[in-house]
């Protein structure tokens, strides 16, 4: 096991060179530069000068790749072109944020994806499954931004039951103490992943109805609830673990839609308006963190199919 | 005495196709009734029609009571707890009928659960006394293990061990020990015999073994495409039988000591030197030795979980070994390449040991026999599907079936016939015909020696029916514990055997004489 | 009435709801490509002193847009493109991630390592900024866009695929091929993607879905394909600008037809997968 | 009906714009930190030598909230003297000129640190300052400018900083005459920006604690909140009303929508698509009005580019484009009446001394038909694609070869639904007149990094029109003149239009005193096209509470909270 971890640790610290090698490249391939985008339209020649030959943008490009590799490994990820702030510092405040809202809206979504997609999968094929899965779709169709704009419209600015904004707290803790704010972010976020997570499960859970193995359960008379929740559900969990290691670099991603809905600025926003604005620093911090989320979530997911499923532990001859 | 479980006119079938018709037999307390017939005749439906339990497109009429209940008319939850504790099936497959994902402690453990209430602590005991009964060795360890990491006989004991759990009234065991070598067969005999004993439960024995219906029934159905043709006392049925079928059934029933095959020096085809294969630092496979030549058929016979299936699959290359050289033609395999490996694996045949997770659930019939003549690009492949099908008594009709469409024994054959297909020169074979019943085996080894005189292959043949490879072997080995413990030529080792394993089991083996049958066992223990 | 194709197109139809999705699709295609040629509409010209009329205004059943679009008209545009891409996009990633998936995880070792590897990095690299980027150095056209789509849409499926590949590659029927002198090729082709044919489809009905959505999400970026060029989902996010005025009529009718396409496809992937359950229903 | 308690206690919450994140307080701008919202709100510190204004209705100086009483020009024009008026820091030092100084010599050792340095503008105009005595002191410029334009677009950025508690080189450094070597000025300029970057410390850091403005730092976050409190200490003669103000920042309009409907700011904005719910916004107590911007709007035609360049040398095709332009219809249509018809180079309103009658006449009115006749006049023939190519090249002007198509890139900013309309209408409309326009969009940032002055033979010539425009796309300083984006060579001219006649009357408006000159300017500009003219947007359209008062919104998108009061 742990020879298996130091082995994916070297792939992961390959992935990360590489991807940011690609977005560095890629950020120098936008026409203009960032000059204009930070200093506006107003700036003139020797500002845009003064300000490249300040950010070393005016340097080769693999001269200023091995400054940022070289501040990198001193742990510092660079300032903000225009916040006036360390990247590291911009990515610490914006992280709790998009944590507690992407966390919370997962567990939302597979709370109600889990049992929903099981029960469509015994009642397959019925008109149960079939009103289920339109309103699962019906959700997943519909964009985050006119979910949000409903449930904002109704609970907060019509009824008034929530607030309009999501918690205002920079804190983990100031968040928390605001919970009725976190509601409607939070089930804006977990609906339109419902379906994805529903559906990936009812599929595997209809294959799974029908192996021999849940004949035996049967025989041995467990219920079929219990069939369900003990056996058929962890045999059918590959897809959704697979997803959900997926979610991870999502989940450092933010949400964009919601943040901006909800006035919650987080990662999604960081990265948004650093990529309109060309704020190469924050831009390469967070793809950076995103990328390392990436491999952390796809070596947690391989970890947990090997818990899940023992057949694919096996070493291969 | 009283009738625990009744069958009255059962019908099952598949859409508009039949695959029983009005079977009636009932069984009583404490009564052991072996059900015996043609692979296909419908024993295992019958049998799962007892439970609830067909498939989900077989329909099922007629009447099943057991004890006061009518089964078909119960619903669901009334249903549930009947199984397992009132009725328990062995189920015929016990690869895939284990969950593959969960222990099999954690499996025998909530067949304990779900209708005694035990603490966690009395169950895991209950658990490991279970595992014992059913002579596994080492239950800790083994309740750890998932499915996959047992052998064919340990998951089938795990079935009886959870079928048993609760001392059902009534024990359903579809070919509970087709996967048991006959020493530890016999103690899964008696277990059953003294469950009968101790507690009266009613045993219905599904098998194809003759011996094992000697040894144990009291009373004997027999049945022959889907219909119930005869039944009645085990002597009655063994020793006069009066239907036609069961006559040329009991003719068909091979016979220890009836080998003529003699060993060949011909050059070898396979090479096993000292090969070991330790899965977690148990070894189990120790030090294995052995050579198959060109012709020559290698009989591997032993006991269950000393390692024969591993041996088979290491001689393909599917296992790696821990140490050991394997010479495949001439060539190392450990030095083998893949690009190298794939021609030379192509001119190997493989029946695997559990035909039902060794087909691809998607592959019709027709599509999984012809896969190998699609591989290697064979011309007429319809046709040579056909005559491969016939070949192994399966009828053109079941082309267009799905694996899960078929009983264990078609299966089984489907196997045969696909490893078959392309004219092997070395034929791993492991327990090729446990699922059939004796007609259909005597006719597929016939069609083995026939097919093996004019090709001349090379077989490594695993089998716990030591009749049957008293028939086909050239050479024996014997394993136990993981090592060959005498191996040598056919009439040696059957003849003369010199450990005391060989003899031991030699002695297991169950006559399909009832008489004769109840004098071994009683001079054995 | 035998043979497995009889059989798995007997299952497909026992579907109901695959039938109607099947039905709903060729009506969604007819009113896109077919609707126009009956319903005469201007979508190039503007007319702004047309704009923002309600539904039921003389000549425009459902309205106009701000810029004096006839809407009905406008849905049918708006429908070409957003079904091409869709349906390009989406098969296109879920081709080349089915497959992608299922040989890294059936072949293992160095070549998985260094497949799905790619994949992270792909993941990694957030799509918006590729989009961006892509906007940046080209000018947005349907093939260019169903490029980029799929392009970005790729890497779920080949997670998804590869996780079933490594659950499928250790199946003794997978085993059984391999000693028979199979290949890789088919052991992928004939043996692992049939056996997860229901997470691929699956997969395949959320593509189209996503690339639908995305062509919105793409051209609120500006790497839309410029106007007069319309979409389902670019109307669909211009409509929801008025939701406070409660103009339902640019929000609804462009929302329900994607609704309507989401289902539709995934309807018919629904009896797609059961085409493929060989143990669902009889004979 | 709700309420909030804030305006009661004489707090006003104002909501700032999308992703505007305060972070800057010290009023030496550097690059990349010159925002409106940093300045508008560091100014209620540190108190400008010239504070401009559209409160009284025109763009004019504002003496109330001007350190400076107005400057006395020499007659020749070459040096100003300034008298400053009664200020005292928070720290009890009265505002001398040895403040002014400290600014000056900062900005003259850092100049391209600086973010306000231009080559030949501040401080190289400035080449020497005396101070008489505490409070008067003179500035001598290199050549004679106009004082109007001077004191708006120069003066206007000298701000008098708290030289007594801010010249040291490090935070417990002695505070000394550091300011008056070039190194030393260096250094204390560094130390400054230092300190300026530790954004977290703003509310603490006693330095900014030293001010001069009506208001002091409350609280001021690095997630961008802002509260400011009334300075009590203040001596001037704009005290604040208010007894705080408090900034609030937001992720998007949408959210900042949401919060204005449930009575959650003071002050705050809409987008004009909401424009339709201004009665339920004034029935929960506000009143909609929109803020004008000193701005124009503008399409620029980029004449080094290799293909299009000699068409749009054209004054008759740019005419006929301008013909075209439907600006009475977008501004009603796409803008809602947000927006005000622009047709030349001084913002149109609010009206002013420098707009021309020529350009509140509008001499290129739309006009399908006449834009069509200009095209076909001058050897234009449309084809059955209804593009119009060139049939008579001697006609058609100066490098313009026969077949040559009337076809046209325009790369416009992306992401609001008003220009993409507006895009759309000018595509619609052009095709009228034979002109094929091929838009493509993209943000905002990119259509500015990909519309630069250019030469013909550069690859970065190779756009053609470019659109930035949607809230604006050039915000003057009080005086509107042009030199920086129509002047020859000027870097935001971006289409490189040139014309020496321009050129003079550019140099007339900001060397001399003669007021007439910004008209004659106007005018000329407004028949020559450099640009294609369209409609202004307003700076926001801004819902304010009924109970609040705020005077008239400043066109120079600043604010003067001091002044507003609540009831
Ligand atoms: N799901 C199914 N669909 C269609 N036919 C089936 C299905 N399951 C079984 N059959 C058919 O029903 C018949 C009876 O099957 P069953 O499994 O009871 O046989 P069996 O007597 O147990 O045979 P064996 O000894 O080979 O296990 C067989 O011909 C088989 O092909
Ligand atoms: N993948 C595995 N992981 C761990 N242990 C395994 C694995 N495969 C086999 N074993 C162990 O190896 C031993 C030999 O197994 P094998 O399947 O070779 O026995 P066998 O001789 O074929 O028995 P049977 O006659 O019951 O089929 C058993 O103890 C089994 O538990
Ligand atoms: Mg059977
Ligand atoms: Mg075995
Ligand atoms: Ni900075």
């Amino acid at each position: 096991m742990a020879k298996y971890l130091l082995w994916r640790v070297a792939q992961a610290v390959v992935v990360v060179f590489v991807v940011t090698i690609v977005v560095f490249f890629l950020l120098h391939q936008l026409p203009g530069g960032p000059a204009r985008g930070i200093l506006g339209i107003q700036a003139t020649a020797e500002q845009i000068q003064a300000f490249e030959h300040e950010q070393g943008l005016d340097q080769p490009l693999p001269v200023q790749y091995f400054h940022f590799l070289g501040r990198l490994l001193s742990g510092d990820l660079g300032e903000s072109y225009q916040l006036n702030q360390r990247v590291g510092d911009l990515i610490a405040a914006r992280l709790p944020r998009t944590l507690v809202l992407t966390v919370l809206s997962t567990l939302v979504s597979l709370v109600i994806a889990v049992p929903l997609g099981i029960w469509q999968a015994v009642r397959r094929n019925r008109p149960t499954d079939y009103v289920l899965s339109v309103l699962a779709l019906l959700m997943y169709s519909t964009p985050v931004f006119l979910v949000g704009f409903i449930l904002l419209i109704v609970f907060a600015l019509n009824w008034g039951i929530f607030p309009v904004e999501a918690p205002q707290a920079e804190t983990l803790g100031g968040i928390f103490a605001d919970s009725k704010a976190l509601i409607l972010p939070v089930l804006t976020g977990a609906t339109t992943t419902v379906a994805i997570f529903s559906r990936y499960l009812r599929s595997s859970v209809v294959d799974n109805l029908d192996e021999d193995y849940v004949r035996t359960a049967r025989a041995k008379g467990a219920s079929e609830a219990r069939i369900l929740r003990r056996h058929v559900l962890k045999n059918s969990l590959t897809s959704v673990v697979a997803m959900l290691g997926y979610y991870l670099p999502v989940l450092f991603g933010g949400a964009l839609v919601i943040e901006k809905l909800f006035n919650f600025p987080g990662m999604g926003l960081l990265f948004w308006n650093a990529a309109q604005t060309s704020d190469f620093p924050i831009l390469l911090g967070v793809v950076l963190m995103i990328s390392v989320a990436t491999v952390v979530g796809s070596l947690l997911a391989d970890v947990a199919q090997a818990l899940i499923d023992p057949r694919t532990r096996r070493v291969r001859t | 005495m009283d009738v625990v479980l009744e069958f009255d006119a059962v019908s099952v079938g598949f859409g508009q196709a039949r695959a029983t018709d009005k079977v009636s037999f009932a069984v009583r307390k404490g009564e052991v009734v072996a059900v015996v017939g043609e692979s296909g005749s419908g024993k295992s439906v019958t049998a799962m029609s007892a439970l609830g339990l067909l498939p989900r497109n077989a329909w099922s009429e007629g009447g099943i009571r057991l004890a006061d209940n009518e089964i078909l008319d119960l619903d669901n939850r009334r249903m549930r707890a009947l199984r397992g504790n009132e009725i328990a099936m062995i189920f015929q497959e016990p690869m895939t009928a284990l969950s593959p994902v969960h222990t099999i402690g954690w499996q025998l453990d909530e067949a304990v659960k779900l209708h005694q209430n035990l603490s966690k602590e009395k169950r895991t005991a209950r658990v490991k006394e279970l595992l014992t009964l059913v002579g596994l060795d080492r239950p800790e360890a083994r309740m750890k293990q998932y499915p996959h990491e047992l052998s064919g006989g340990m998951r089938q004991r795990v079935m009886i061990a959870m079928a048993i759990s609760c001392d059902p009234k009534v024990i359903i065991a579809d070919e509970p020990t087709t996967a048991l070598d006959v020493t530890v067969q016999a103690e899964i005999l008696d277990l059953l015999r003294e469950l009968r004993d101790r507690l009266g439960t009613a045993i219905v024995l599904i098998t194809h073994s003759m011996g094992v219906v000697a040894d144990l029934a009291d009373r004997v159905v027999v049945m022959y495409e889907g219909r119930l043709v005869e039944q009645g006392d085990v002597d009655d049925v063994l020793l006069r039988p009066s239907h036609e079928y069961t006559r040329r059934l009991l003719k068909a029933v091979p016979r220890l000591g009836s080998g003529t095959r003699q060993a060949k020096d011909t050059e070898p085809v396979l090479r096993v030197r000292d090969l070991v294969v330790s899965f977690g630092g148990h070894r189990a496979v120790d030090e294995v030795t052995f050579q198959i030549g060109k012709g020559e058929v290698l009989g591997l016979v032993g006991e269950s979980g000393s390692g024969k299936t591993t041996v088979g699959r290491c001689a393909v290359g599917l296992q790696k070994p821990t140490a050991g050289r394997i010479e495949l033609f001439g060539n190392d395999i450990a030095k083998m390449s893949a690009r190298v490996l794939k021609p030379v694996r192509a001119r190997i045949g493989m029946i695997f040991q559990d035909p039902a997770s060794s087909l691809d659930p998607r592959m019709t019939v027709a599509e999984c026999v012809a896969e190998p003549l699609v591989l290697h690009k064979a011309h007429n492949r319809t046709d040579r599907v056909s005559e491969l099908l016939d070949a192994v008594e399966l009828g053109n009709a079941l082309r267009d079936r799905y694996p899960h469409e078929l009983s264990g024994g078609q299966r089984q054959r489907v196997s045969i016939a696909r490893a078959l297909a392309l004219n092997p020169d070395l034929l791993i074979a492991d327990e090729p015909t446990s699922a059939l019943d004796v007609s259909v085996q005597a006719s597929i080894l016939e069609l083995f020696l026939d097919l093996q005189e004019r090709f001349e292959f090379s077989c490594l043949f695993i089998s716990h029916d030591l009749a049957v490879v008293d028939m086909l072997a050239n050479r024996v080995a014997v394993m136990h514990k993981g090592r060959v413990v005498e191996q040598g030529s056919r009439a040696d080792v059957f003849g003369a055997p010199q450990e005391d394993y060989t003899q031991k089991l030699l002695s297991a083996a169950p006559v399909p004489d009832p008489a004769e049958q109840r004098e071994r066992r009683v001079s054995r223990g | 009435m035998s043979g497995p194709t009889a059989r798995r197109l007997n299952r497909f139809l026992r579907n109901k709801l695959a039938i109607v999705g099947f039905v709903l699709l060729v009506l969604l295609l007819a009113f896109c490509f077919l609707g126009p040629l009956f319903y005469h509409t201007e979508q190039v010209l503007t007319s702004l002193g047309e704009g923002r009329l309600k539904p039921g205004a003389a000549g425009h059943p459902l309205g106009t847009d701000d810029l004096g679009y006839d809407l009905l008209g406008r849905l049918m545009l708006a429908g070409q493109t957003s079904l091409v891409i869709g349906l390009a996009a989406g098969v296109l990633a879920t081709f080349i991630g089915t497959l992608w998936g299922a040989v890294a995880g059936y072949t293992g070792g160095w070549v998985e390592a260094v497949m799905m590897r790619v994949v992270d990095a792909g993941i990694a690299i957030p799509a918006l900024f590729l989009l961006v980027v892509a906007a940046a150095i080209s000018t947005p056209s349907v093939p260019m866009l169903i490029l980029v789509i799929g392009f970005v849409s790729w890497l779920v499926p080949a997670r998804l695929m590869r996780a079933e590949s490594v659950a499928l590659r250790s199946r003794a029927y997978v085993e059984a091929m391999r000693l028979m002198g199979g290949g890789n090729i088919r052991a992928i082709g004939r043996h692992i993607i049939p056996n997860a044919i229901g997470t691929v489809i699956v997969n395949a009905t959320f593509q189209i879905a996503d690339a639908v959505l995305l062509v919105a999400y793409v051209s609120f970026l500006g790497l839309g394909i410029p106007p007069p060029a319309a979409n389902w989902g670019g109307m669909l996010s211009d409509g929801l600008t008025y939701a406070h005025d409660g103009a339902w009529w640019l929000i609804l009718p462009p929302g329900l037809l994607i609704v309507m396409t989401v289902c539709a496809f995934n309807f018919i992937g629904d009896g797609l997968r059961d085409a493929f359950d060989v143990k669902f229903g009889g004979r | 009906e709700p309420t909030t308690q804030s305006t009661s206690s004489g707090t006003v919450t104002f909501a700032l714009p999308p992703n505007a994140t305060p972070n800057w307080i010290l009023p030496l701008g550097i690059p990349g930190h010159l925002a409106t919202y940093n300045s508008s709100i560091y100014e209620l510190l540190y108190v400008p030598l010239y504070s401009f204004n559209g409160t009284s209705g025109t763009v004019a100086m504002d003496p109330k909230s001007s350190a400076g009483n107005p400057p006395q020009y020499s007659p020749d024009g070459k040096s100003v003297t300034v008298t400053l008026k009664d200020l005292t820091w928070s720290s009890g030092q009265k505002l001398t000129t040895r403040d002014v100084e400290f600014w000056y010599n900062l900005v003259k050792a850092n100049k391209s640190k600086w973010g306000g340095y231009a080559k030949g503008r501040l401080p190289d105009d400035l080449t020497s300052f005396t101070a008489k005595d505490d409070k008067t002191f003179t500035f001598t410029l290199d050549k004679a400018y106009s004082p109007d334009w001077f004191t708006a677009n120069q003066l206007y950025n000298v701000r008098p900083l708290p030289q007594a508690a801010w010249d040291k080189t490090a935070a417990d450094g002695p505070i000394g005459d550091h300011d008056r070597t070039e190194a030393g000025a260096q250094q204390v300029f560094d130390f400054l920006v230092a300190q300026a970057k530790d954004l977290p410390s703003y509310q603490t850091n006693p330095l900014w604690k030293t001010v001069d403005g009506p208001f002091s730092v409350q609280e001021y976050t690095t997630g961008g909140q802002v509260t400011l409190a009334k300075n009590p200490k203040y001596t001037g003669a704009d005290t604040a009303k208010l007894d705080k103000v408090s900034f609030k920042p937001f992720t998007s309009a949408d959210a900042e929508f949401n919060v204005l409907q449930t009575g959650g700011i003071d002050y705050g904005y809409l987008a004009s698509a909401n424009l339709n719910q201004r009665s339920s916004l004034e029935q929960k107590g506000y009143a909609v009005q929109p803020w004008k911007g000193w701005a124009i709007t503008y399409i620029p035609y980029n004449f080094n580019n290799p293909q299009a360049g000699p068409v749009f040398k054209q004054l008759y095709v740019r005419q006929a484009i301008q013909h075209a332009v439907d600006q009475n219809s977008i501004v009603k249509n796409i803008w809602r009446d947000m927006a005000v018809a622009g047709y030349g180079p001084v913002p149109q309103d609010p009206s002013s001394p420098f707009i021309s009658d020529a350009q509140k006449t509008n001499p290129y009115p739309f006009d399908i038909a006449k834009g069509k006749e200009l095209l076909e006049s001058h050897g234009w023939t449309t084809g059955s694609d209804g593009v119009a190519t060139c049939t008579a090249p001697d006609k058609c002007g100066p490098g313009i070869a026969a077949g040559t198509p009337l076809r046209l890139t325009l790369l416009a900013e992306s992401g609001s639904k008003e220009t993409d309309n507006m895009m759309a209408e000018l595509k619609s409309s052009l095709s009228k007149i034979g002109v094929a326009l091929d838009l493509k969009q993209a943000p905002l940032d990119t259509v500015l990094g990909n519309s630069k002055a250019c030469t013909p033979n550069q690859p970065e010539c190779s756009w053609q029109l470019s659109f930035f425009g949607t809230q604006g796309s050039w915000y003057f300083p009080a005086y509107p003149s042009g030199e920086r984006i129509f002047g020859t060579g000027a870097t935001s001219n971006l289409g490189s239009y040139t014309d020496p006649k321009a050129d003079e009357l550019i140099a007339a408006s900001t060397s001399t005193a003669d007021s007439a000159s910004m008209k004659a300017y106007s005018e000329y500009l407004t028949q020559q096209l450099p640009v294609i003219w369209l409609p202004n947007p307003v700076y926001q359209i801004s819902a304010i509470k009924k109970n609040v008062t705020v005077g008239i919104q400043d066109p120079l998108a600043s604010m003067q909270p001091q002044r507003w009061a609540t009831s």
